[in-house]
């Protein structure tokens, strides 16, 4: 079971993380990885901005990436667009698999590649407006954990 | 028609917009010649990668894009 | 936040796993792993016994363990006894962290100890009777990980 | 009062039962004599520890209950 979906509108997490449990029965592992806008750093606001014909075919890619690479039961990758206040979820990966070591790494390998090898661009807004936020040199070593 | 240009992440800010429509055809000197100042030098650096009708090129300078094609100019991601 | 808790009826994890969200505002990422008994595969039920003077003591000692190595806001581990069904939660790790590679190793880190390293015996039933559950040479394998 | 036995695991099988009661004082000598057969040789295993009133001893041949203490015997945890 693969579910990938693209997302401008809040959304909660549970209920997906359920359904992808309830299609995977044989699955004796889940493993989750929620990533939110954090609170209390001065962030009053977060936008993301994507590309239609390549962000979301990038996500599937990927997904399918994770289920050739990990022995998986099904993979679940969500991830928001627009504008996000602290709190809102922003991407949530979840691997279903009958042993936790392919499910965490699946979470693991998957959140490796959104974060630097997705077509996302990030805006945050301080007290003293937008600011664009650049790519981080440990995202680039993290990706390279997998090749 | 025309080509369709899409400037992603800060790129918008510094074209003043999301999109612009440029004469065809279209290669990659015509491109950034229609650039000007900050915009030109932005999309020349070697992190900004284009994609032609939701393909990435190998090789920015290989663009030819034709009547209502899509250019879409892609900044470094913005990571975790 | 340290939340440890050995439970003998079952329980939902997404409660659990949300006050743990709530109590740490300030993380934003949260991974979890759930544990489930599986289903088809011939077991019909799973006993989990513990010794009440080792287990749970030993459960919070690794919390300790997971807080002092990791960076973490939050951790939560809940683990149960008793007599379980498939699809039932046996096991359920959840750490919050600013940043999300401590947040995914400290569940990894939890998960290898709590499989290899802590006092749970562990019997299946079969449509032969009940089975006594070894070690497996992968989880003394796994715990050196973190050696 | 006596010493208090309990048998973790599959040793409780062994045991005919999770807990017994011994006469105290007790060592480690006197525990693998009062338990014959399978379940001697089975404590006796290097993979199986003890703990004193809930503190895992570091060698089995330190043994040394008294009255009202509670000794309980590990097999090796099931692990995943």
């Amino acid at each position: 079971m693969k579910d990938v979906r693209l997302l401008d509108r809040a959304f909660d997490p549970n209920p997906l993380i359920d359904a992808l449990a309830m299609a995977c029965p044989a699955a004796g592992g889940l493993a989750t990885f929620l990533g939110k806008v954090r609170m209390g750093e001065g962030v009053e606001a977060l936008a993301l901005s994507h590309y239609e014909p390549l962000t979301l075919p990038g996500m599937d890619t990927l997904a399918d990436a994770a289920l050739g690479r990990f022995d998986l039961e099904g993979l679940l990758i969500v991830h928001r667009t627009g504008l996000m206040h602290p709190g809102e979820p922003i991407v949530l990966v979840s691997a279903a698999a009958r042993h936790r070591r392919d499910a965490i790494q699946a979470v693991d390998f998957a959140m490796d590649h959104l974060k630097s090898d997705s077509w996302f661009w990030k805006r945050e807004k301080r007290v003293d407006g937008w600011h664009w936020i650049e790519p981080r040199a440990q995202d680039a070593d993290d990706i390279l954990r997998w090749s | 028609m025309a080509v369709r240009i899409v400037f992603l992440g800060k790129l918008a800010d510094l074209a003043g917009g999301a999109e612009r429509e440029l004469p065809a055809p279209l290669d990659w000197m015509a491109l950034v010649e229609a650039c000007d100042g900050d915009l030109g030098d932005a999309i020349s650096g070697d992190k900004v990668r284009i994609a032609v009708n939701g393909a990435v090129l190998a090789d920015k300078a290989t663009l030819s894009a034709g009547e209502g094609d899509e250019v879409a100019l892609l900044p470094p991601v913005s990571g975790g």
